[in-house]
């Protein structure tokens, strides 16, 4: 029931708004989605453990393609995270100005269903299948809404991204091959794939999710592509479908291919940290408010990834956690570009400056968003980059070295950014509006998550922690 | 009997080889009646005598009519016809045999068959295939009625002159361009 | 009477029909291939289709199976609204470009 | 009681008045949690609620009350009240009062939770608070871009620290399996383990970001960009003092690692030193003051180093006293005279602002260690402990101190004497800064009482105290005879008068003042350039940065992470070009590539069979 009213609830309501194309798009959007959020939060409140199997009903059985939907604790996260995530990217739509909201809104909504059909496709068809379905509503929001140049970078993400989905087909293919044609994921983990094989197998199916996330050097569309995209689109590829590329990893890389990872798990905990430093690196001199959020992002993402292969219950329970928090966070700092952008006209940051003063209460808002940018204790990302932190130390120390280093590049980025943003000697001609009840609503509730979070984590780290435990035990009987 | 086959076989396929190499389309459109009479002659033999019936007055009375109208229509009866270069008749010419070959390959062993039914001397016949058509086969044999009112509208469709086009044709080739095309 | 109809029929071995309609079928491909007149190749695919024809009918005569022979039917019904369709192209390819030259339609160049 | 000291951080941002009794009843609360407090219990802890509970990691948001977290938060609520009481004046006529205050709880409320945390990640808690609030205090006056620099050097520094600290936290959960502090210290003693010396190193490195120490000094003379208070309570009173507590806290691991101490020995001598002498030549009144901050600071960690646990907290009493009651003082002669902070434009004003002059020289005796005031107990126990270890180092201590003796007289001098050179009108503060001051001034005369040494006939009651708390400071001995104690305090003492007559001769016969840099022979203005060390960071760290910054954009980015992605996307359009050839639209040839591919695909068929 669940899961039918988790898919079926954004998608009817995507139809109707495609379809009916009504006048009154942004508010039917909002609705549907607090809708699917009061399931989820239903879901979450009467889930009590173990793995929840909604339906489990044949389809193409001869392709391995059945219709097994269910969701255990992590995939229960990340349902919650989206569901919690797009009230708000919905939401900021009412500071942007869009033609055709109707079909915007319906492709936002799209997105949302096929992005609660991956966290809950217990068959890896099924699972490919939303993955790359993903792909289309956001190809078109990028399309038609995006800014300057979207031809061009749109379909180099597109081809990008699809590249490494072709790759996972093809490592799904093989798998299913392997376990003649039963593509369930009980299936695939039970199978025992030669060390030889899992070492190739290995980056067959991780390039898909190392493009997702992105992590270097597979990263360069991701700046580009976050900058062009509408300010909703750039929400909904840093928030959520990123998330995608971690729950991948959790989900198909880790069960199906333990050997592979054992033996690439320092390159890609390298490769990532390397792309956090990078991107923390260059986000300081960007001028541009929006990249520097794609280049944070990017930062933060390294380290994410990085803990995820830390491979053990810190690492893997502290980057689901930092999932968490970087989506809201993201979608934080995205509205804040908005709302600069409603008000000086442009994301650019040398155009900004001395805001604070016409701005007092954003100023505080956007440095309490800031504040969990920079990871700082009772903040959810301080909690997650923690546990990532015990996690990857038990990896090597050396590492973890690098990873706590862009501690100290976030705070050097992101204080700069605030500086240029807000602080400085007044422009005389700005006499801009203050934060208002709709920067309010939306902002007051994303920090209190992300505070009440930080100070107690517990309910979501429980939902985390026993399939963690789960996984990291099987695999070692294996 | 066997003597009939060969007949029948030597004028469908002589027939055949000269719709192909006909320069006339008339001379094509005779050929083509010839083979497809002899071909009827075939279901003959082959007890198909309904089939040979339809045959004939599709093929023949039908289909090869609406070719010679078309011709004469479009004043299509002389052999202007551009050859192809000589390397592609070469190639079209082995490519052809080849695929013969290969097909001739296939059945080298001959072909095990076993009779699947009985004989049954009324098969072929109206009756016979009359029943299976009206009783398996009828709900196909009512679709294709939408297929040929799809057909229909098609046709009226394509042959209707467009005013637009009519008075625009669609990028009239330069005297140069179709040279270098037919080249 | 049925006797006859019998070995009338079992005298021509079954090979001999399907070369004849492998012959007929490739004399057609090649048609195709080595024409450019449209209609010559219209008329060439129509060669193609009833060497089919004739195969199914051979069949269908060996096996005693009369559906084959309603296939055959069909296929007949089809090739019939195909030329129709197929010749109304033709005018309209003639009244464009002033030509039945199957190269004049090169338009599907990538 | 202890969420009576909680209470501040939600109602915060209200007027001085509210905040300020709400320190002060915070102040009450700790006083009362003292009393009811039993020091041979050792410590108890309060446990409000599991934080992070992962797997194996358990890790509770618990409060531990004992000797040493109540020392400290006497500290820090004893004169945070004083010094919000002082802010109510200070800040009177700033428009963004309110917020001020709001922070300034805030960062009480912070570094409360840093010193009664009961494991590691509850004092990083406040660790990083505390940076925040010094992040936004001196960024107060947001419109000033060097005050925004100064901000984000200050946190981006301390960063830099807590990186130390979060690998020594990590490293000791590795270890150890927990972050109490209790149970760390229970399991530590007796383990042999480099691992220990490691932690013990990230630790140091996290003190030195927080506590001002060589290599990461400089952000602290710059913080003085913030209102006055604020350079009082944070950069002067409790946030840098941090890294001593912290060390304290875990005396127990830095007992077990003797490499380390001697590294912070060195550095803590170094600093002390080096800041010293950046002391001497500086014009700013603050600047002044935070140098001197700095190099009592290296004091304290030499006192560690030293492993006179009992000794460092001491002085980080009494330095708490006198160094807030300076820079009180100093902020009112800044308010006195509107602003000004330059001292060659001060003198004279001895007689306009008497309370000032009075307490602000009590201060200076104070931190020059005139006998029987509180600087002059806590310094000499250092000192005495250093000559313990090696004369050599206290000579260098020795130097330190009559250097500081002679800035600071310089700066007395400077300030109160000779003829005044400025233009504002001086005139006295209100009572509410005027009180804290008197206060201040009582307690750095007395402070030395808390820590009497047996020579003078007491019984070091901190030391006795704190012991029940830091189990390091059992492992102190000082072995000097009273003889030679006696002898030790003669020389100093007599050198720093000397120094004052020195100083007092130059400054108040004949008032001299410093030039222009340029003008200066090079030693010494290498000096007053504070050892260039600014600018060498800037040249070494800034600047590459930011060339690192710019380049990796645009090259390694622009160049090949770009060029990269589009040569997947155009290597997908060259392949399609290369493809596209064989459509050539004729259909003929497309009929014949069909042909020739069913006669491959059959030939294939028929092989295989």
């Amino acid at each position: 029931m669940i899961a039918a009213l988790l898919l079926l609830i954004p998608c009817i309501s995507a139809l109707a708004l495609v379809i009916l194309r009504p006048a009154q798009a942004r508010p039917i959007a909002l609705v549907s989605t607090l809708a699917s959020l009061a399931v989820v939060v239903f879901a979450w409140i009467s889930y009590t453990g173990g793995m929840v199997l909604h339906y489990d009903l044949d389809w193409m059985n001869a392709w391995g393609l059945r219709f097994v939907v269910g969701y255990d604790g992590v995939g229960l996260l990340m349902l919650i995270l989206t569901a919690v995530v797009f009230p708000f990217i919905i939401g900021a739509g009412y500071g942007q100005q869009h033609d055709r909201p109707a079909i915007f809104n319906g492709l936002l909504l799209f997105t949302q269903t096929f992005l609660f059909g991956v966290f809950l496709a217990q068959n890896a068809l099924l699972f490919y299948i939303f993955y790359e379905l993903t792909l289309i509503p956001v190809f078109f929001v990028l399309l038609y809404w995006g800014g300057e140049n979207r031809r061009n970078i749109t379909v180099r993400f597109f081809i990008y991204t699809l590249l490494g989905g072709l790759s996972l087909l093809f490592g799904l293919v093989y798998l299913l091959i392997q376990s003649g044609g039963n593509g369930d994921f009980t299936a695939l983990q039970a199978l025992n794939i030669p060390g030889g094989t899992q070492v190739w197998l290995f980056w067959i199916l991780f390039l898909a999710f190392a493009i997702k996330l992105p992590i270097f050097p597979f990263h360069s569309w991701q700046p580009e592509t976050y900058y062009m995209a509408p300010l909703q689109g750039t929400m909904v590829l840093g928030a959520v479908m990123l998330k995608m590329g971690l729950f991948g990893v959790y989900k198909i890389v880790f069960p199906i291919v333990p050997l592979g990872v054992e033996h690439w798990q320092s390159t890609v905990i390298l490769l990532a940290l390397i792309g956090a430093v990078y991107a923390g690196i260059i986000a300081f001199r960007q001028s541009d408010f929006k990249r520097l959020v794609a280049f944070s992002s990017l930062s933060h993402v390294g380290v994410l990834c990085a803990g995820l292969f830390a491979w053990n219950t810190y690492g893997i329970s502290g980057s689901l956690y930092q999932a968490f928090a970087h989506a809201i966070l993201v979608v934080g700092m995205l509205y804040l570009v908005g709302a600069m952008q409603e008000r000086v006209g442009s994301t650019d940051m040398n155009a900004m400056g001395g805001l604070k003063s016409s701005m007092p209460r954003l100023a505080a808002l956007f440095l309490l968003v800031l504040v969990n940018a920079v990871a700082l204790p009772l903040t959810q990302s301080f909690v997650g980059e923690w546990l990532m932190f015990a996690g990857l130390w038990q990896v090597d120390g050396w590492l973890t070295l690098l990873a706590v280093s862009t501690i100290v590049l976030g705070a050097v980025y992101m204080l700069y950014a605030y500086q240029r943003v807000m602080l400085g000697p007044d422009r005389a001609n700005q006499q801009l509006p203050d934060a208002t009840t709709r920067d309010h609503l939306y902002l007051v509730p994303l920090i209190a998550v992300t505070l009440i979070l930080g100070v107690h984590p517990g309910p979501i780290l429980e939902l985390v922690d026993a399939p963690v435990l789960q996984l990291l035990s099987s695999l070692s009987v294996n | 009997m066997l003597a009939l086959f060969y007949l029948f076989a030597a004028i469908s396929v002589i027939s055949a080889l000269v719709v192909v190499s006909a320069r006339n389309p008339i001379n094509s459109v005779i050929a083509l009646i010839v083979c497809f009479l002899s071909i009827a002659g075939h279901y003959i033999l082959l007890n198909a005598q309904f089939l040979a019936m339809v045959h004939v007055i599709v093929y023949t009375g039908a289909i090869m009519v609406l070719f010679l109208f078309v011709i004469m229509l479009l004043n299509l009866n002389k052999a202007t016809e551009p050859m192809k270069s000589l390397a592609t008749r070469i190639a079209a010419v082995t490519a052809g045999g080849l695929f013969f070959l290969t097909l001739a390959a296939a059945i080298r062993n001959g072909i095990q068959v076993q009779a699947a039914n009985e004989f049954d001397a009324g098969v072929g016949l109206v009756r016979s295939v009359g029943h299976v058509l009206f009783t398996e086969f009828l709900l196909p044999f009512e679709v294709s009625s939408v297929l040929f009112l799809s057909a229909i509208i098609g046709v009226v469709m394509l042959a209707k002159k467009e005013k637009h086009q009519a008075e625009a044709p669609v990028e009239p080739l330069t005297e140069a361009e179709r040279a270098r095309r037919t080249a | 009477m049925e006797q006859g109809i019998i070995t009338a029929i079992r005298t021509v071995p079954l090979d001999h029909y399907v070369l004849l309609s492998f012959l007929l079928f490739s004399i057609g491909v090649a048609g195709v291939v080595f024409r450019r007149n449209t209609i010559i190749i219209l008329m060439c695919v129509e060669l193609m289709l009833n060497s089919v024809n004739l195969l199914l009918t051979a069949f269908s005569a060996y096996h005693s199976d009369p559906r084959a022979q309603v296939f055959v039917f069909f296929i007949m019904l089809v090739a019939a609204a195909e030329v129709t369709v197929g010749l109304s192209i033709l005018v309209m390819m003639k009244r464009n470009v002033d030509s039945v030259d199957v190269n004049q339609l090169n338009r599907l160049k990538g | 009681m202890i969420l009576a000291s909680l209470r501040r951080k939600l109602s915060a941002n209200v007027a001085g008045g509210l905040a300020t009794a709400l320190i002060a009843g915070s102040f009450v609360a700790s006083v009362l949690l003292f009393m009811g407090f039993d020091p041979t219990s050792g410590g108890r802890t309060v446990k409000l609620l599991d934080w992070i509970d992962v797997g194996g990691m358990q890790i509770p948001l618990a409060l531990r009350i004992d000797a040493l977290s109540l020392t400290m938060m006497l500290i820090v609520t004893g004169i945070g009240s004083l010094i919000h009481l002082y802010s109510i004046g200070y800040m009177h006529d700033d428009e963004r009062a309110p917020t001020f205050f709001a922070q300034l709880n805030l960062f009480s409320f912070a570094m409360l939770m840093l010193v009664m945390g009961s494991n590691f990640l509850i004092t990083f808690i406040g660790w990083e608070g505390v940076g925040l609030c010094s992040y936004l205090l001196i960024g107060f006056w947001y419109k000033t871009p060097e005050y925004n620099y100064a901000a984000r050097k200050a946190f981006v520094m301390n960063r830099i620290g807590d990186v130390g600290v979060v690998l020594a936290m990590v490293l000791l959960f590795q270890r150890f399996g927990t972050l109490e502090y209790a149970s760390i210290m229970d399991m530590a003693s007796g383990v042999n383990d480099p691992l220990l010396i490691a932690a013990t190193l990230f630790l140091f490195i996290g003190a030195t970001g927080k506590s001002a120490q060589i290599p990461l000094f400089t952000w602290l003379p710059d913080a003085m960009a913030g209102p006055t208070p604020v350079s009082a309570l944070i950069h002067a009173a409790t946030m840098v003092t941090a890294g001593i507590f912290l060390t304290v806290r875990s005396s127990v691991l830095f007992e077990l690692a003797p490499f380390t101490k001697d590294i912070i020995l060195w550095i803590g001598t170094a600093t002390a030193l080096l800041a010293a002498s950046i002391g001497l030549f500086q014009n700013d009144i603050k600047k002044v003051l935070a140098y001197s901050t700095v190099s009592q600071l290296g004091y304290m960690f030499v006192a560690l180093g030293l492993g006179s646990y009992s000794a460092a907290m001491f002085h980080v009493t009494t330095h708490a006293f006198f160094k807030a009651l300076l820079f009180l003082g100093a902020g009112s002669v800044i308010h006195a005279l509107g602003g000004e902070q330059d001292i060659r434009k001060m003198g004279g004003l001895k007689g306009h602002i008497k309370i000032t002059y009075f307490t602000f020289l009590v201060g200076t005796a104070a931190i020059a260690g005139l006998p029987l005031l509180s600087g002059f107990f806590s310094k000499d126990l250092i000192l005495a402990f250093a000559f313990q270890r090696s004369p050599v180092i206290f000579g260098l201590l020795l130097f330190g101190a009559l250097l500081t003796t002679f800035y600071m007289f310089r700066l007395l001098f400077l300030v109160f004497y000779g003829t005044y050179r400025g233009k504002a009108h001086p005139h006295e503060s209100p009572l509410t800064m005027t009180i804290p001051l008197m206060v201040l001034a009582v307690l750095s005369v007395v402070g030395g009482l808390l820590n009497l040494p047996h020579l003078f006939g007491g019984h070091e009651p901190m030391k006795h105290y704190l012991e029940t708390a830091a189990a390091g400071i059992g492992y102190e001995h000082l072995e000097l005879s009273a003889l030679t104690e006696i002898i030790l305090m003669g020389i100093t003492t007599t050198l720093v008068g000397f120094v004052i007559y020195v100083a007092y001769g130059r400054f108040v016969k004949t008032t001299t003042l410093e030039g222009e840099e340029a003008t200066m022979p090079v030693f010494k203005r290498l000096i007053a350039q504070r050892w260039r060390i600014d600018e060498l960071y800037r040249a070494l760290f800034e600047k590459p940065y930011a060339w690192l910054s710019t380049n990796l954009l645009a090259v390694a980015e622009k160049k090949v992470m770009v060029p990269l992605m589009n040569g997947v996307g155009d290597a997908a359009i060259r392949v399609g070009d290369v493809v596209r050839r064989v459509q050539t639209g004729n259909a003929s040839f497309h009929l014949l590539a069909m042909l020739c591919g069913l006669i491959l695909f059959l030939v294939i068929t028929l092989m295989s069979n």
